[in-house]
C-alpha cells in the first residue's frame, strides 16, 4: 500500500481557515491528509506546537495566516513569520527535513491557493516518506488493556 | 597576549570597595575563593569587609548576569563582566528585567579563559569569541587588541555540512544522554523563567522523564526561547554533567537569526528583542 | 580465598558475568565515565577514578514504570509493569558508593516500609567493591575518610577488587561473594603474596587521607540544627547557588522522586523520576504557595537534611563524601565547605 | 472526566454523499468520554436543534460536538442551543466535515477516514474545555469624529440630533473639507457651496458638538466603549477665546503663504481665514509666512486687535476626550502627479490638477471665477486626461471613480465660461450612478470632444511656442493622436490623506495595499473595521462620490449610535490571561500586542491583560516562554491536545 502522510495543517481563523472553507464550498478537491488545527491567528502558533507534531507523527506541517499586512490583527502575522522561520531553521539543524514544515499565506479569498497548497504539500511529504525521527514510538500496551 | 589576572583582581577589589563604601551600589557580583585555586565561586560582596574575598584568575567563568534577576526590581547592583557576560546584561536591559541606572559594570577585558573542570581554554569554538566587554562602566585592565582568528560561527562549519540523517544521529545521541538536572538552564543568564516551560503541567509541553522525546521538546523548545536572545557565553555546555554541546545548536540559531533579522543578541540596549519584533519588510524567503 | 586476573583479560570476566545475568559497570563516555549496562563486554573499563553518576541507578533508576493505564473509558484500567529482576553484577564500585547503599536501605526497606523496586534490585545484585588506589592523592572534592569511610573498605560489598599494578585481585567477602567467585573459572587463585598485599591494602586505606580531617557528626548536626534561622549565612553560602540539579542527581544518596504520569492516545504510564530539592516546583504546593521559593531555603534544607534531619532521624549523615556534587557543581559550591563553615558561625 | 455528545450532520447529502455518517456516529461512540452520538439529516433545523438539546439533558452531558459544517456558518447556532438548553455556550465544539471534508473529496472511504481523524481530535479537545463568561462593561454615550469634511459633518449632525455629544476633530483650520472647495457638484450642477455651508454653520451653532479645528489626534487609549482619546490642538498663536473675528489683523499682515485652500494657485496672508465662509472664522497665523515668527520682529496683527488675542508665545496643548466609539472620516488627496514626468506636471504652467482646476471656477477662487492660464490667457484648446495614477498597475490599480464624472462635468463648466474646445482623453467612461448617464449624454450634446484613448505624454508644442501637445493613442481609430491645446487637466488618483498611516496606527485600522482602511467585511460590514467601535466613512475607505460618502457618513452614525445607546455591553470571551505565579516578567507579551492589552505591573512584578483590549488573536500565549499567558479557548494544552487526538488516526 502507498505510503499515506499525515498532514497538521494549523490555520488562521479569518485567512487560511475560510480560504480552506472557500475551496469546499467551490467543491475543488484535494488531498484527504490534511487535517486542521482552526486558531485565531498565525501568531497564536507556538513554535512547541510544530515539535509536538512531529512528535505526535505527522510527517509534514502546514501553517497558514494572512497575507503578510493583511493580518486581521494587524501584525500578528510578522511575529509569526519571524518565529516560524526559526522554527523552521531549527527542525532543519536537528535533522529533520525542512521541506516537511511548511509556511503559506492564504486569504480568504484564494480557495484555490489553499487547494493547490495542500495537493504540493502532499505530494511532497509523500515522497519524502515516513516521518520517523521525531515521532514517539507508541509502546505496545499489556494484554489486559 | 598576556592578561594580568592580579592586575584585574587588585583593580575588581578596589572598586568593589570604592562603590559599596561610597554606597553606590549596595552588592557587588564577583568572585570568590573556592574550595582551591582552580575553582572560584560566583562571590556576592555586600560590604566593604567583603571585598577582600574576592579573586579574579583564569577559572573565573562563570557569567554573573545569571544572577542579576535574582535581587528584588531597583536593587542597585555592581556586576563585574567579561565579554559575553557584558552581552547578557545587555540582553536583560533590552528586555527589561534589569535597568541601566541600576546598574554599574565593571568590565573585565579578557582571554584565555580555562575551564575548571577540564582545564581547557576557553575560545570562540564554545563562546562568541570576544575578548572586551560590550558594555561597562568601568574598565578593570586594558581592551584586548586583536580578534580571535577563528569567528564563534565556524565551528559549525562541520555540522553543516552534515547529512541530515547523521545531523538527526548526532543530536539524538547527544540529547539522549540529558538526565534533566536543568543546569543548563540555570545557568544561563536568559533562562529567567521559574517555572520553566517544561516545569508546567498544564499544558503539558513535553514527557517530564528524561527519555528521548521529553528532553528533544525540552531542548529544541529551549533554543527556540533562546533564539535571537542567546549571548553565546557557553555557559550552558560548561555547566552540563554529561557533556551535551548544547553550544552547538545555540551558535546555529543565533547565527541564523543574525542572516534572517541582521541584529546580533546583547549588543546594543536600544534594539529590541528579535523574536518579538518583526519589520514589515521582512522577506518571506527566511521561511523558504 | 583470593582469585586475580589481569586487568587486560577484565573483558573475559565480564563475559562471564554478562552469561549469568545483567552487567553493569563502569565505561568510558565522552564526559567521562559512568555505570552503564554492559551490551559488549570490551567496554568494561577499571581505568576510572569515580563516576560522573553514582552507582544508585543500579537499584535505583531515573525512571521507574509502575503502572499503564488507559485514559477516558469510564472506568480507568491499569496494570502494574512487571518487574524483571535478572540477576545482576555491579562492578567497580568504589567504597564510598559501597556504604550509600547502606544508608539508602534505610529508606528503601529500612523503616518498615519496603520499596519492592528497590529490594529486588538489590538482593538480585551482587556488588564488586573496587579500592580507591592509594598510590594516587586524593581528589580535592572527596571526603569520605572524614565521613569514617576508608579508601578501601571493603564492607558492603559481595565482592571486594584492588588493582595491583596490572593485576586485579578479587575477594569474596560475603557468601554471596564467595560462592560466586568459585563460579567465575576464568580467575587464577591468588597467591600467599597477594593475599598478604591485600590484607595491608585495606588498612593502609583506612589511614588514607582525603582533604578534611575527622569532624564529629553528632555536632554538625546539632550546630546546623541551631543556625537553622541565621538567614544571612544561608543566604551568603547559596549566594552562588544556581538551584539546578546537578549535585542531587549526582549524589548517592539523593533519593527524593517524583510520580510522572507520561500520556500518549490515550495510553498512559505512570513512572517514578528522580526529582530535585534543588528545583522551585520541588515543594511547589497546589495552592500555589511554596514554602522552600527561596534558593538559600532549598539549600539550607539540602544540606540540614543530609547532614542534620538525617542524622538525628536515622544516626547517620546521608552523605559518604565521595565529592561528586562538588566535581559537578556548574559553580563550584562545595558542599562540606559549606558544613565547615557553619561550624564556625 | 467529561460527559460527551457527538452530533453528525447528514447535510442533506451535501455530507451523507462523501462521508459515511452513521459509522462516523459509530465510531464516535468508542471515543473516551462520549456518552451519546448520534446522526441526523439537519442538524441546524429545527428538530436537529431539539435533538441536541434534548440529548443535553437525557444524558447530563457537559460538552457538545457537532459535526457538521464550517464554524464559521453554525457555531452561532449551535452555541445558542447550548445556551437554551443551560451549559455554557463555549461548550460546544463545532467539526468541519462538510467543507473540509465531504466537499473536497469524491472518495468516500477518503472522506470517512478522515472526518474520523477530524473528530478525535475535537474530542480531545472538547475535554478540556472550560465554560467562558462573556464580560459586561459600561459604554459612554459619547462619540469622536475623526475629519470634518462631509463625511464627518453629516456624521457628527446625524449623531447631535439624536441627542448624543460629538466631538468633531478637524486637522485644518477650517471644517468643509474638499467639498467646500469645489464649485459645482455633478450631474445636478448645485452649487456645492450653497449646499455645503449650511450644514458647516449647523456644525458650529450645534449645541452638542464640540468643534475642535486645529487639532490632531495624538493618542487613543482604552477600548470600544470606553476610548480616552488624546487631541493636540496645535498652536494658531491666537487666543480664540477672546477672537471676535472681525479679520482687521489679516488686512495688516504683511506675511505671505501658499493658500492651500486655493491649492497653491495663489498666496494668502500669515495671519488667515482659510477662505470667506470658512468655519470657525476665526484666523490663525501660518508660523512658516509669519514676518515675526521668521525675522523677529513685526507684531502688526498684534497692534491692530483691539482684543488682545494674539499670543506668539502660544504651545501646542492636549486634551483627553473620553468618548465610546469613533467615526473615522479623514478623506483624500489627490497623488503627486509630478513624478509622473511624461505628463509635464509642475514643469509647463499649462498643466493643471483636477483640484486646481475646480479653484479656478469658484467665484472666490484666485482668478474670481475666470478661467484664465497662469499667464492670464484664456485657453483655446483644453484637454482633460482621465485616470492619470489611477487604474494603471504602476501607480495605484485602483479606480478613483469620481474623475469621470467630474471631467464631465469640467467640461460643462470650461464650455460654460469659454470659447474653448474641450477634449476628454479617457481608458472606459464609467457612469453608474443616479442620473450620472444622463449627464453623460447631456456633454455630450454639448459638444464636447471624446478620444478614447489615456494620454500617453504632454509636451512643448515644437510648432507653437507656449502651447501643449497630448499625446495619445485612439483605440477606436486606432490611430496616434497629437493634439495642440492651452491647457491640459489631469484626474490624479484619489489616495489616502496624508497623515492615514499614523492614523491607522493610532486607531489600529488595517489598510488595503493603497493605504486605504480596511473595512470588517467588504459586502457586510463596510463601516466597521477590525477595531471594535471604530467606523470609517466617505473617501478614507475607498474613492466614492458625494451622495455614497453622504450614505456612508450616515450608516457609520447608526452604527456609532448602536454602541453608544447601550449602557452596558458585553465583550467577547475568548481573551487571554495571564497565570501571574507563572510569569517570568519578560514583558515579550506587553511588546508584542497590537492592542496594548497586556501591561507590566511593577508592583507585583508580573505582567497583567487588560481585557477589555484583548482581542483574542492568542499572540501573547505564544511567546510567553513560561506559558504563563492562557489563551482562552484556544489554550497550550487545548490545541496540544487537538493535535494529538488528530495526529491519533
Amino acid at each position: 500500500m502507498e505510503f499515506e502522510p499525515k498532514i497538521l495543517g494549523i490555520a488562521c481563523n479569518w485567512c487560511t481557515y475560510t480560504g480552506a472553507d472557500l475551496a469546499g464550498t467551490t467543491r475543488l478537491s484535494y488531498p484527504q491528509n490534511l487535517r486542521v488545527v482552526r486558531v485565531m491567528c498565525s501568531s497564536r502558533i507556538n513554535p512547541s506546537f510544530i515539535f509536538r507534531a512531529f512528535q505526535l507523527g505527522a510527517d509534514g506541517v502546514l501553517v497558514g495566516g494572512c497575507h503578510p499586512g493583511d493580518c486581521h490583527y494587524n501584525t500578528g502575522n510578522l511575529y509569526a513569520r519571524r518565529r516560524l522561520a526559526v522554527t523552521k531553521k531549527i527542525l532543519e539543524f536537528a535533522g529533520i527535513e525542512p521541506e516537511r514544515f511548511r509556511v503559506e499565506w492564504i486569504s480568504a479569498s484564494e480557495g484555490n491557493k489553499f487547494a493547490e497548497v495542500v495537493r504540493e504539500f502532499t505530494e511532497q511529504v509523500r515522497n519524502l516518506g515516513p516521518q520517523t525521527k521525531f515521532k514517539i514510538e507508541r509502546e505496545p500496551m499489556p494484554e489486559k488493556i | 597576549m598576556s592578561i594580568n589576572f592580579k592586575h584585574i583582581e587588585d583593580k575588581l577589589k578596589t572598586e568593589a570597595k570604592k562603590l559599596l563604601e561610597q554606597g553606590k551600589v549596595s552588592i557587588v557580583l564577583a568572585y570568590g575563593k573556592g574550595y582551591d585555586d582552580h575553582h572560584p565561586m560566583p562571590y556576592v560582596a555586600r560590604n566593604a569587609a567583603d571585598v577582600g574575598n574576592i579573586v579574579f584568575n583564569e577559572f573565573c567563568t562563570a557569567n554573573l548576569a545569571r544572577y542579576l534577576v535574582r535581587y528584588p526590581r531597583g536593587t542597585k547592583i555592581a556586576i563585574a563582566v567579561k565579554a559575553a557576560d557584558s552581552r547578557a546584561v545587555i540582553q536583560l536591559i533590552q528586555e527589561d528585567k534589569i535597568k541601566r541606572e541600576n546598574l554599574v559594570v565593571l568590565g573585565i577585558p579578557v582571554s584565555g579563559m580555562k575551564n575548571s573542570k577540564t582545564g581547557e581554554i576557553i575560545d570562540s569554538k564554545t563562546t562568541c569569541g570576544l575578548y572586551n566587554p560590550v558594555l561597562y562602566d568601568i574598565l578593570l585592565g586594558k581592551e584586548v587588541h586583536g580578534k580571535s582568528v577563528i569567528s564563534p560561527y565556524d565551528v559549525l562549519a562541520e555540522y553543516e555540512k552534515m547529512d541530515k540523517d547523521a545531523r538527526w544521529d548526532f543530536w539524538k545521541k547527544e540529547l539522549d544522554k540529558c538526565i534533566r538536572c536543568y543546569a543548563c538552564r540555570k545557568a544561563c543568564p536568559m533562562c529567567y523563567c521559574d517555572p520553566c516551560f517544561i516545569d508546567q503541567n498544564k499544558p503539558k509541553w513535553g514527557e517530564k522523564s528524561p527519555e528521548s522525546h521529553g528532553n528533544l521538546m525540552y531542548h529544541l523548545t529551549r533554543f527556540h526561547h533562546l533564539a535571537g536572545r542567546c549571548i553565546d557565553c557557553g555557559e550552558c555546555s560548561r555547566a552540563c554533567p554529561v557533556n551535551i554541546p548544547l553550544y552547538l545548536f545555540h551558535k546555529k540559531v543565533a547565527k541564523e537569526c543574525e542572516e534572517m533579522f541582521g541584529q546580533v543578541a546583547g549588543m546594543k540596549i536600544e534594539d529590541k528583542p528579535t523574536l518579538v519584533n518583526f519589520r514589515v519588510e521582512d522577506s518571506d524567503k527566511i521561511l523558504e | 580465598m583470593l582469585k586475580k586476573t589481569a586487568i587486560n583479560k577484565i573483558s573475559e570476566l565480564a563475559v562471564q558475568l554478562m552469561q549469568k545475568g545483567t552487567l553493569i559497570a563502569p565505561v568510558q563516555e565522552a564526559a567521562g565515565f559512568n555505570f552503564r549496562e554492559i551490551s559488549d563486554a570490551k567496554q568494561v573499563n577499571l581505568n576510572f577514578h569515580n563516576t560522573i553518576l553514582s552507582p544508585k541507578a543500579a537499584f535505583f533508576p531515573q525512571m521507574e514504570d509502575f503502572v499503564q493505564y488507559q485514559t477516558g473509558q469510564s472506568i480507568m484500567e491499569a496494570v502494574p509493569v512487571e518487574l524483571n529482576v535478572k540477576p545482576t553484577f555491579l562492578f567497580g564500585v568504589r567504597p564510598c558508593d559501597v556504604k550509600s547503599f547502606e544508608i539508602m536501605d534505610i529508606h528503601f526497606s529500612g523503616t518498615g516500609v519496603v520499596d519492592p523496586y528497590w529490594r529486588a534490585r538489590r538482593e538480585a545484585t551482587t556488588i564488586f567493591g573496587y579500592a580507591f588506589d592509594l598510590d594516587e592523592p586524593a581528589q580535592a572534592e572527596e571526603f569520605y575518610q572524614t565521613l569514617g569511610i576508608g579508601a578501601a573498605d571493603p564492607d558492603g560489598s559481595d565482592i571486594f577488587m584492588i588493582r595491583k599494578g596490572e593485576t586485579l585481585l578479587l575477594k569474596g567477602i560475603t557468601p554471596k561473594g564467595e560462592k560466586l567467585l568459585t563460579q567465575l573459572s576464568r580467575l587464577a587463585d591468588g597467591s600467599a603474596n597477594e593475599e598478604e598485599y591485600f590484607r595491608n591494602y585495606i588498612s593502609r586505606g583506612r589511614d588514607f587521607k582525603t582533604r578534611y580531617t575527622c569532624v564529629d557528626d553528632k555536632n554538625i548536626a546539632k550546630k546546623l540544627e541551631d543556625i537553622f534561622d541565621n538567614g544571612d549565612f544561608w543566604m551568603k553560602v547559596s549566594d552562588a547557588c544556581l538551584s539546578c540539579g546537578v549535585c542531587t542527581f549526582v549524589c548517592p544518596n539523593c533519593y527524593c522522586f517524583d510520580i510522572c504520569d507520561e500520556t500518549l492516545f490515550g495510553k498512559g504510564t505512570r513512572r517514578r523520576v528522580w526529582d530535585a530539592c534543588m528545583f522551585t516546583d520541588f515543594t511547589l504546593e497546589a495552592s500555589g504557595h511554596n514554602p522552600r521559593a527561596q534558593v538559600f531555603q532549598r539549600l539550607r534544607q539540602k544540606i540540614k537534611h543530609k547532614y542534620s534531619y538525617h542524622v538525628r532521624k536515622y544516626g547517620v549523615i546521608s552523605c559518604v563524601g565521595c565529592g561528586r556534587c562538588t566535581r559537578h557543581c556548574p559553580v563550584n559550591i562545595d558542599i562540606f565547605s559549606i558544613v565547615e563553615e557553619a561550624m564556625t558561625v | 472526566m467529561s460527559r460527551i455528545g457527538v452530533f453528525v450532520c447528514h447535510c442533506g447529502l451535501n455530507i451523507a454523499k462523501t462521508v459515511r455518517v452513521s459509522e462516523l456516529a459509530k465510531f464516535a461512540s468508542t471515543l473516551p468520554d462520549v456518552v451519546v452520538a448520534k446522526d441526523y439529516k439537519f442538524m441546524c433545523s429545527t428538530p436537529g436543534q431539539e435533538m441536541i438539546a434534548n440529548d443535553i439533558k437525557k444524558h447530563k452531558l457537559d460538552r457538545v460536538i457537532v459535526s457538521a459544517c464550517s464554524p464559521l456558518m453554525h457555531e452561532q447556532t449551535f452555541r445558542k442551543v447550548l445556551e437554551n438548553a443551560g451549559l455554557n455556550k463555549y461548550l460546544v465544539t463545532i467539526v468541519n466535515i462538510r467543507e473540509q471534508v465531504s466537499w473536497v473529496t469524491h472518495d468516500i472511504e477518503e472522506g470517512t477516514a478522515k472526518a474520523k481523524a477530524v473528530l478525535n481530535g475535537a474530542v480531545y479537545r472538547a475535554r478540556l474545555l472550560g465554560p467562558l463568561t462573556s464580560r459586561v462593561i459600561d459604554v459612554n454615550d459619547d462619540v469622536m469624529v475623526v475629519g470634518a469634511g462631509i463625511a464627518g459633518i453629516q456624521a457628527s449632525l446625524e449623531l447631535a440630533n439624536t441627542g448624543k455629544k460629538v466631538y468633531l476633530i478637524e486637522k485644518n483650520s477650517t471644517i468643509g473639507g474638499h467639498m467646500a472647495q469645489f464649485d459645482k457638484t455633478f450631474p445636478t450642477l448645485d452649487c456645492s457651496a450653497c449646499i455645503l455651508t449650511p450644514k458647516m454653520d449647523a456644525v458650529m451653532q450645534h449645541k452638542n458638538i464640540t468643534l475642535m479645528t486645529y487639532c490632531e489626534v495624538s493618542e487613543v487609549k482604552g477600548f470600544v466603549g470606553n476610548f480616552d482619546v488624546t487631541v493636540r490642538q496645535k498652536a494658531r498663536y491666537i487666543d480664540h477665546s477672546k477672537c471676535n473675528g472681525c479679520l482687521a489683523c489679516t488686512e495688516k499682515c504683511p506675511g505671505k503663504g501658499v493658500s492651500e485652500w486655493d491649492e497653491g494657485l495663489v498666496k494668502r496672508k500669515a495671519i488667515h481665514i482659510p477662505f470667506p465662509q470658512a468655519v470657525p472664522q476665526r484666523p490663525i497665523i501660518d508660523r512658516d509666512a509669519c514676518v515675526f515668527f521668521k525675522k523677529g520682529k513685526c507684531r502688526l496683527c498684534e497692534k491692530v486687535c483691539e482684543h488682545k488675542a494674539i499670543d506668539f508665545e502660544q504651545q501646542d496643548t492636549f486634551t483627553t476626550v473620553k468618548v465610546g466609539a469613533v467615526i473615522v472620516a479623514t478623506g483624500y488627496d489627490l497623488m503627486d502627479t509630478q513624478p509622473l514626468v511624461q505628463y509635464g506636471y509642475g514643469k509647463y504652467p499649462g498643466v493643471y490638477n483636477a483640484l486646481e482646476v475646480e479653484r479656478l471656477f469658484n467665484s472666490t477662487g484666485p482668478t474670481g471665477g475666470k478661467v484664465t492660464l497662469r499667464d492670464g490667457k484664456e485657453p483655446q484648446a483644453i484637454a482633460i486626461l482621465h485616470c492619470i495614477g489611477s487604474r494603471d498597475k504602476n501607480n495605484y490599480e485602483h479606480c478613483s471613480r469620481v474623475c469621470c464624472m467630474y471631467s464631465l462635468k469640467f467640461s460643462h463648466l470650461f464650455k460654460e465660461k469659454t470659447t474653448a474646445d474641450v477634449y476628454q482623453f479617457y481608458i472606459d467612461m464609467r457612469a453608474a450612478g443616479k442620473g450620472y448617464e444622463e449627464f453623460y449624454n447631456r456633454i455630450i450634446e454639448e459638444d464636447v470632444k471624446f478620444i478614447r484613448g489615456k494620454g500617453a505624454r504632454v509636451a512643448e508644442s515644437a510648432d507653437e511656442p507656449g502651447r501643449l501637445v497630448v499625446e495619445a493613442e485612439d483605440t477606436i481609430t486606432g490611430k496616434f493622436v497629437k493634439l495642440p491645446v492651452d491647457m491640459v487637466v489631469l484626474s490624479p488618483a484619489m489616495i489616502p490623506r496624508s497623515g492615514s498611516k499614523e492614523i491607522a496606527r493610532l486607531f489600529n485600522l488595517s489598510t488595503d495595499k493603497n493605504g486605504f482602511f480596511m473595512e470588517r467585511h467588504p459586502k457586510l460590514a463596510p463601516l466597521s473595521t477590525m477595531s471594535e467601535g471604530i467606523f470609517i466613512a466617505g473617501v478614507c475607505q475607498s474613492p466614492k462620490d458625494i451622495p455614497d460618502t453622504v450614505a456612508q457618513a450616515n450608516g457609520a452614525a447608526a452604527e456609532a449610535l448602536t454602541i453608544v445607546e447601550k449602557d452596558k455591553m458585553e465583550l467577547e470571551a475568548t481573551t487571554a490571561m495571564v497565570n501571574p505565579s507563572s510569569c517570568c516578567a519578560c514583558q515579550n507579551c506587553v511588546r508584542v500586542c497590537p492592542y496594548g492589552a497586556p501591561f507590566f505591573n511593577e508592583q507585583k512584578g508580573v505582567s497583567e491583560i487588560n481585557e477589555a483590549l484583548c482581542k483574542g488573536c492568542g499572540l501573547c500565549a505564544s511567546v510567553c516562554p513560561a506559558s504563563a499567558i492562557i489563551a482562552r479557548h484556544f489554550t497550550n494544552d487545548q490545541v496540544l491536545a487537538e493535535i494529538e487526538g488528530l495526529m491519533e488516526f
